[in-house]
């Protein structure tokens, strides 16, 4: 049987089996899950040879599977990120009810993923893309009815985009007469000067995937109000579907254009890339006023993206590699940090950050997940969110000469410095409270992934090569001529470079000895103390004494950002939405509930048909 | 003993009549022999369809009298298609509705399994008959039994619905009797191959004349906006089996007498524009008006209108492969619908108010009607891999290859309409806090096996559509070309005595 | 004597064509207008049937042929085939009577079951099922 | 191979270097201000004596993991930067890794002391401290945005990213960048004055309200080798500001003793002018609130920065 089919069949009877498994023993649904990803994980890169592709037709319509070059780095993050993720909710989902339903919408999203990644023809793209919005939808629903209206929002906006993309596949049907992705590029399906509408549309829908302004209003709620151990891939991997269509339309659009429009190409950078850091700027500093930790880290996704759209929009080698490596990075450190808050969730119960603080001691582990992702976030050297801002800052200054889009970016991430810092602050430092006296390090299984995904981010910080590699060959695949790259040098066009090695080597040298010192000197003489043993300006504090900072934490950054709060894209799109229900409300009173208004309709449509019959009715 | 297409007539008129006598036997007869019946129905049409597709038409001489002259029966691909989808959808809402009735404290429980029955009767006389007159009498029967089923219900306002579908379709009666008329006043003849055949010697004014007012009396049928009127007040409040016949058959009978009349007996291009204005104009407002509903069956009622608006658009385009995707269209709402309205009902059965609002967080108790009732939702609203989804493209596909881009949007702008509402519906239905039921009733098994066909029929068509996808090409280009349809009628090269 | 009817029948046949088409239209624009305004169900009822009535008539009006005889060969009319009436329309019109007064049947028992469930017969007034 | 023993040699003495300045001007500043404020004051080597004192203090507080990583951090930043930005434009005797980073690294790079002095703040469970750090924070949005704009604008104006081909530039033509854009230099100046965060920008430390903010947990050890880290910081600054606008000093042709010891003078005298500034600007302005000091900072400098920006593109 070929594999492509196997492996979906493999997915779909895995749902309907986790489904089942949870009425007869509810331990083992996600066993289950976790089993059967794990055999399409080994069934997929061991089976599968890159570039191989199946033909089929269903309804009539001719299909092709494959895998490419380019698909490959988003399957390996797929892959990956929801092994971990099943893993991981083994204990996270325990002794919840609902559990069938949770897990086997679980894999059809994972399913919905892979499809999409293996599909070469915009039909069966569209239909597992159709398979992951609704799967996740049901998820997003699973926390009861306090979700069902950011549940609702998220449906609406994908439905949008679901649909622009339809109109634009089955426009690009009526005009090309083909379905195959590959065809349709090499038709010019994607090129300004055939049509400007059909990459547009299509654009659209995957931009909504990818939480880009003005569309972005449904991530924030969705990324927070689902099961953590889902947000992970729901923010990690998912969102990287968007990406991955937008990767490729602009690409054969930047490829394509013909000098008599480049005009246009100019605009659409312009627009796309401005919109990414207004993007950017608006989620990071909505997210650093959030007091819920899931709420600030949903925000800061949306942020990240942000980020990553503005480097695909500059269509530059350097821009397009920092995307797709920023990408990766940031389905790595967010995967590991909603992991890292569904662990706090787990164990304290709340993820309120006014209501906890001061974890570090109580969880080692998640702190140092926690600690490294956030590293990796804000961007610092040495690990591999640094390599990816980099890339992204040189792409902009050197290589498309959008110097404020810079300082845009660099605002954002500056801020991103606040936000990164609130997490960490929140949830593991400061007081410690009466509250969580009790609470216990998450279990081993919710420790596991976390930390692999913590090394991770550690190993590609040190050796960026190791995804420079697929990456240049996917960049290849979208028609990037010699993409070259070193296992840990970094270089613009400019021919400045920043060795990682050296940097990494100047680090650990002075880490070693400054560590060394300060640990062995006076060893003897150092007494650890807890969070209460502190003087405040002098006198010692007593016991009930409030010691605890948490409310209002960027207050002064706010007062001084006032204008910036002042006007949100939500309530825009609320307006909007309650004129449509206006409109809805309005229309239905057509049907007046009188027989005799009905006849009267009968009759007036009859009369005005034999008045116009003859402009309506000819031949 | 060879089957013939009479048997569709004449079996359920017989047993309309027989019912009555044989049930002083036992009582349970009364509710059995209908099924009997339907499951006779199903028989006769697969024989048929085999028959059909190996030579091209099958037509039935009553009475003895050729063409033009006599009344025959024709079956096409076309009709025999819809024939079998009615006579299953027959079988299968018997099924659903075979215990229903104990739970309700209704007396003449005996008349409705005979009026269910002559309904159905009629909705397959107006699709194989061949004489025009005849359809119009075939469509009466449809609307009486219709009217009287919808106000089945004492309680209820069953009778107010009733009435104005009464009103409205006396309207529908008269106008199609007028056409005939004048039609017959111009070319003299009731047989619909010999009018298409002659139809050319009636001048303009008089053929568009005919034409608005075919269109009018079938429109009403076929819930044509500003004719539907009546159509949410008897879907609400027609018992659970009818709103699901109503759905999946008569409405059906509707639009094929409307495209039987427009392919067919006329050549007026026009029509098509017009097809799609009406059609579009009917979508849109309908689904608006189910965005705010309260009850759920006048919701679905409303999404019902909308799908209509949408298989007229599709055979309003015109083209092969819009007509296929129209019956696509008309297949998958049949069977969608179908569920949807047995489910909902169920539902609303257990609801204290009628209302959506009290039938909240109501999965728990119902479990299989929610799912089968998610999964309707999920395939009317169009996601793929259920039914829904593949008749949508196709349209949307045929509308491309004519480049109306403004209608694709206009369809996929509805459908988000759409979307939010059944959603709205689906997750109050898993996701909120129950409000407290009255004692709830539990379906009884034979309705959750129909039920269970429709929906495992939903998803099997949705990942592998080629089963049916033949006999729909099939249908398609014979209704497109008429002149076959003419010479076979009027020389028959294929009969059965 | 049979020929002298025909003669003065044929001297009026404009006429009574003319009053047949016109009582019909008149009918059918009575009924019309009874659906539409009068309020009382059993009154819209009534204009439902003078409604069909009028078609009818124009059924039967239309299939007269000028001079034509009943649509039967009896003794005298051997030949009688091109010049009688052409039957069809009465035909129809049998059979559309019958529908009608079924129809009329249903209406009214359903209007008494309305009457009994809201104590009034104004339609107007009937209206628990809208928007 | 003793080209590596050089390369340790120079890098050990660079972090001297900066050491030893970084402190001293400290205590010059203390100095003088004590003077304005008609104080007598420490002499200017007292911050080496404080710096004694709390290394030899026998017992030390440690707030947990944290606090004891957060000085190992401050080192590490200011020690990696120091590598990184050319001393005497990049002659042997200081051979440093500029070379092998840009700005763009140096700009993350001094933000990862400040982090980890953050976070050690943090564990330490004292509010004081997290307001401070807070405002630290925030703050640092304010003056990165001018700063980073000054930057950009030389960046695009010379086509290169990295510090040590500015100063090969400056060295070169002779004409400072300070000169070459002026817009950018004054926008990076004024950044500076929150960067070294005296008075009016030293809210964040705010030793009458806060207890010296930040800080105010630690002692000892711990006390000692921030403060030693933050000595190197306000030297790398200087430093890195002379080479981008003031054209470097030194000249790394001549290897003799002499030239070493005149650039050396250059770079001193160049640096003390610069550090002058803040102080002074200190001096005669009362503090800022936090949000007053990022509005500051989102007035002026940041216009003079796009200035400088779209002077260097055309």
């Amino acid at each position: 049987m070929n594999i492509f089919f196997l492996i979906i069949l493999i997915f779909f009877s895995g749902a309907i089996l986790s489904f089942i498994i949870n009425k007869i023993a509810p331990k083992f649904s996600g066993i289950t899950t976790f089993i059967t990803i794990a055999v399409v994980v080994f069934l997929f890169f061991t089976q599968i040879e890159i570039n191989s592709i199946t033909q089929f037709s269903l309804g009539g319509i001719q299909m092709q599977f494959g895998v490419n070059n380019y698909t490959y780095i988003f399957a390996i993050l797929v892959l990956g990120l929801s092994l971990l993720a099943s893993l991981y909710s083994i204990k996270y989902m325990q002794n919840n009810d609902r559990l069938g339903y949770f897990y086997s919408n679980f894999i059809l999203t994972v399913t919905g993923m892979l499809g999409i990644i293996f599909s070469r023809d915009f039909i069966s793209f569209f239909i597992f893309w159709e398979i992951m919005t609704w799967s996740s939808y049901l998820i997003v629903l699973y926390n009861g009815k306090h979700s069902s209206k950011s549940g609702m929002k998220y449906m609406i906006f994908s439905a949008i985009g679901a649909y622009a993309m339809l109109t634009a596949i089955v426009s690009i049907k009526g005009s090309y007469g083909t379905f195959i992705i590959s065809d349709a590029i090499q038709q010019g399906a994607f090129n300004f000067s055939e049509n400007i509408y059909i990459p547009i549309m299509l654009l659209i829908g995957f931009a909504v995937k990818a939480a880009l302004m003005p569309l972005h209003v449904w991530a924030p709620n969705a990324y927070s109000k689902s099961p953590m151990s889902f947000t992970s891939i729901f923010s990690g991997a998912m969102s990287k579907m968007g990406i991955l269509g937008m990767g490729l339309v602009l690409a054969s659009v930047y490829s394509q254009t013909t000098n008599d429009n480049t005009f246009s190409v100019l605009v659409l950078k312009q627009v796309l890339g401005w919109l990414g850091g207004i993007t950017a700027v608006m989620a990071t500093i909505y997210a650093l006023i959030q007091t819920d930790a899931k709420k600030l880290l949903a925000y800061s996704s949306v942020a990240q993206l942000g980020y990553i759209i503005v480097g695909l929009s500059t269509g530059t080698k350097l821009g397009v590699m920092a995307a797709l490596f920023l990408a990766v990075i940031h389905a790595v450190f967010k995967g590991a940090l909603f992991m890292v808050a569904g662990a706090v969730e787990k164990q304290v119960g709340t993820t309120d950050m006014t209501k906890i603080s001061g974890l570090i001691r109580k969880m080692p582990f998640t702190f140092f997940t926690a600690l490294v992702s956030i590293i990796a976030l804000a961007g610092i050297p040495p690990l591999g969110g640094f390599v990816g801002k980099w890339m992204l800052y040189e792409a902009l200054i050197t290589e498309s000469n959008n110097y404020f889009l810079v300082i845009v970016i660099f605002f954002s991430s500056t801020a991103a410095f606040l936000y990164s810092y609130r997490f960490l602050f929140g949830l593991f430092l400061g007081q410690e409270e009466k509250e969580t006296e009790h609470v216990k390090e998450a279990p081993v299984t919710m420790i596991i992934p976390m930390v692999i995904l913590a090394l991770i981010l550690i190993v590609t910080g040190a050796y960026p090569g190791i995804l420079f590699e697929p990456i240049a060959h996917g960049m290849h695949y979208l028609g990037f001529s010699d993409v070259n790259w070193d296992m840990s040098v970094l270089v613009n066009v400019w021919g400045e470079e920043s060795n990682m090695a050296y940097i990494n080597l100047s680090i650990g040298v002075v880490f070693v000895v400054v560590f060394l010192f300060l640990t062995i000197k006076g060893y003897k003489g150092t007494k650890n103390v807890g969070t209460k043993d502190i003087s405040t300006s002098g006198e010692i504090p007593t016991e009930n004494e409030n010691l605890t900072f948490q409310l209002d934490f960027f207050k002064p950054f706010e007062r001084a950002a006032a204008p910036l709060y002042k006007r949100s894209m939500d309530k825009i799109w609320n307006d909007l939405g309650n004129a449509l229900e206006a409109i809805f409300d309005f229309t239905r009173r057509i049907y007046t509930g009188n027989g005799q208004t009905y006849a009267l309709f009968v009759i007036i449509f009859l009369v005005i048909l034999l008045i116009f019959k003859n402009t309506l009715f000819t031949n | 003993m060879v089957i013939t297409p009479i048997h569709y007539i004449i079996v359920p008129l017989i047993a309309a009549f027989a019912i009555p006598l044989i049930s002083k036997i036992h009582k349970e007869l009364y509710r059995i022999v209908p099924g009997i019946v339907m499951f006779y129905n199903i028989i006769i049409s697969f024989v048929l369809m085999k028959e059909v597709n190996e030579v091209g038409y099958i037509s039935e001489i009553i009475a003895g009298w050729e063409a033009p002259w006599g009344i025959n029966l024709i079956i096409t691909p076309f009709s025999g298609f819809l024939v079998s989808l009615i006579s299953v959808l027959g079988f299968l809402i018997w099924l659903y509705q075979y215990r229903f009735k104990k739970v309700i404290d209704v007396g003449e429980i005996k008349s409705y399994g005979i009026m269910q029955m002559l309904m159905i009767t009629g909705a397959i006389g107006i699709i194989i008959t061949g004489d025009i007159f005849n359809l119009f009498v075939f469509m009466e029967i449809v609307a009486i039994t219709a009217v009287s089923l919808t106000s089945f219900y004492r309680g209820r306002d069953g009778a107010e619905a009733g009435f104005k579908y009464l009103l409205i379709g006396s309207f529908a009666s008269a106008m199609v009797l007028l056409a005939i008329l004048i039609l017959y006043t111009q070319v003299g003849t009731l047989n619909m191959a010999e009018i298409s055949e002659r139809m050319h010697l009636v001048p303009q004014g008089i053929k568009a004349t005919i034409l608005i007012l075919f269109i009018v009396g079938f429109g009403i049928e076929a819930e044509l906006f500003p004719l539907n009127g009546w159509a949410p007040d008897a879907y609400s409040q027609a018992p659970g089996p009818t709103s699901a016949a109503f759905a999946g058959i008569v409405v059906k009978a509707g639009i094929y007498g409307l495209i039987r009349i427009i392919f067919t007996l006329f050549d007026i291009d026009g029509a098509f524009d017009f097809l799609i204005i009406a059609g579009l104009v009917t979508m849109i407002i309908a689904e608006f008006s189910a965005v705010k509903q309260t009850n759920l069956k006048r919701m679905l009622a409303y999404s019902s209108i909308g799908q209509m608006g949408l298989v007229l658009i599709a055979f309003g385009i015109g083209t092969k492969e819009a007509v296929f995707a129209a019956l696509f269209l008309m297949f998958n709402h049949a069977i969608i619908k179908s569920l949807l309205f047995m489910t909902g009902s169920i539902l609303m059965y257990n609801s204290k108010d009628k209302t959506i609002l009290s039938i909240h967080g109501i999965a728990k108790k119902l479990p299989y009607v929610s799912i089968l009732f998610a999964i309707g939702s999920f395939a009317i609203v169009g996601l793929p891999p259920f039914s829904g989804f593949w008749s949508k493209l196709y349209i949307l596909t045929a509308a491309a290859n004519k480049e109306m881009i403004l209608l694709i949007i206009a369809i996929l702008a509805v459908s988000i309409v759409e979307i939010v509402y059944y959603f709205r519906v689906v997750s109050k239905l898993y996701f909120a806090e129950d409000t407290e039921h009255i004692e709830i009733f539990k379906p009884s098994i034979n309705s959750l096996i129909a039920m269970g066909v429709l929906a495992i029929t939903i998803i099997v068509i949705g990942v592998y559509p080629d089963l049916i996808t033949g006999y729909l090409h099939n249908a398609a280009d014979m209704l497109l070309d008429k002149t076959s349809y003419i010479k076979f009628v009027l020389n028959n090269n294929v009969q059965i005595q | 004597m049979q020929e002298e009817f025909n003669e003065i029948f044929l001297k009026y046949h404009e006429i009574i064509t003319l009053g047949v088409y016109g009582t019909a239209i008149g009918l059918m624009l009575i009924g019309l207008y009874a659906i539409l305004t009068k309020k009382n169900l059993v009154k819209i009822v009534i204009g439902l049937s003078i409604f069909d009535a009028g078609i009818h008539l124009l059924f039967v009006g239309i299939g007269y042929v000028k001079g034509g005889t009943a649509p039967i060969f009896s003794p005298g009319y051997e030949n009688a085939g091109n010049r009688m009436v052409d039957p069809v329309p009465q035909a129809l019109v049998l059979t559309a009577i019958v529908i009608g007064f079924a129809v009329t049947a249903v209406a009214l028992s359903l209007v008494i079951r309305l009457y009994k469930h809201h104590n009034t017969a104004k339609i107007d007034q009937i209206k628990s099922l809208k928007w | 191979m003793e080209d590596l023993g050089l390369k340790i040699f120079g890098a050990i003495l660079t972090t001297i270097l900066g050491f030893v300045v970084g402190m001293t001007y400290g205590g010059i500043v203390r100095k003088l201000t004590a003077r304005v404020q008609n104080r007598y004051g420490p002499p200017f080597y007292q911050n080496f004596l404080d710096l004694l004192k709390l290394q030899f203090k026998k017992t030390n507080i440690a707030h947990g993991f944290m606090g004891h990583m957060a000085p190992v951090w401050i080192i590490i930043a200011a020690v990696t930067v120091l590598m990184f930005i050319p001393i005497l434009n990049g002659h042997l005797w200081f051979p440093n890794l500029s070379f092998h980073g840009d700005l763009i690294f140096l700009l993350y790079m001094m933000v990862f002391g400040s982090l980890g002095m953050a976070l050690g703040a943090g564990q330490t469970g004292n509010p004081n401290s997290a307001i401070g750090v807070t405002r630290g924070l925030s703050q640092m949005v304010g003056y990165e945005i001018p700063f980073v704009l000054s930057l950009v604008a030389l960046m695009i104006q010379y086509k290169t990213t990295s510090v040590q081909d500015l100063t090969q530039i400056q060295h070169e033509t002779g004409v400072w960048l300070a000169v070459a854009n002026p817009f950018a230099f004054l926008a990076a100046l004024m950044a500076s004055l929150g960067m070294f965060r005296y008075s009016p920008f030293d809210i964040v430390g705010a030793p009458a309200e806060l207890a010296s903010g930040p800080v105010s947990e630690f002692g000892g050890k711990y006390l000692g080798t921030m403060m030693s880290g933050g000595a190197i910081f306000s030297f790398i600054k200087l430093t890195l500001y002379v080479h981008l606008f003031l054209g470097g000093a030194g000249n790394p042709e001549k290897t003799g003793i002499i030239a070493i010891l005149i650039g050396l003078g250059i770079l001193l005298i160049k640096t003390f002018i610069l550090y002058m500034v803040p102080v002074f600007y200190g001096w005669i302005n009362p503090r800022y609130r936090t949000e007053q000091a990022i509005r500051y900072f989102w007035g002026w400098p940041t216009a003079l920065g796009i200035i400088g920006v779209l002077w260097a593109v055309y």
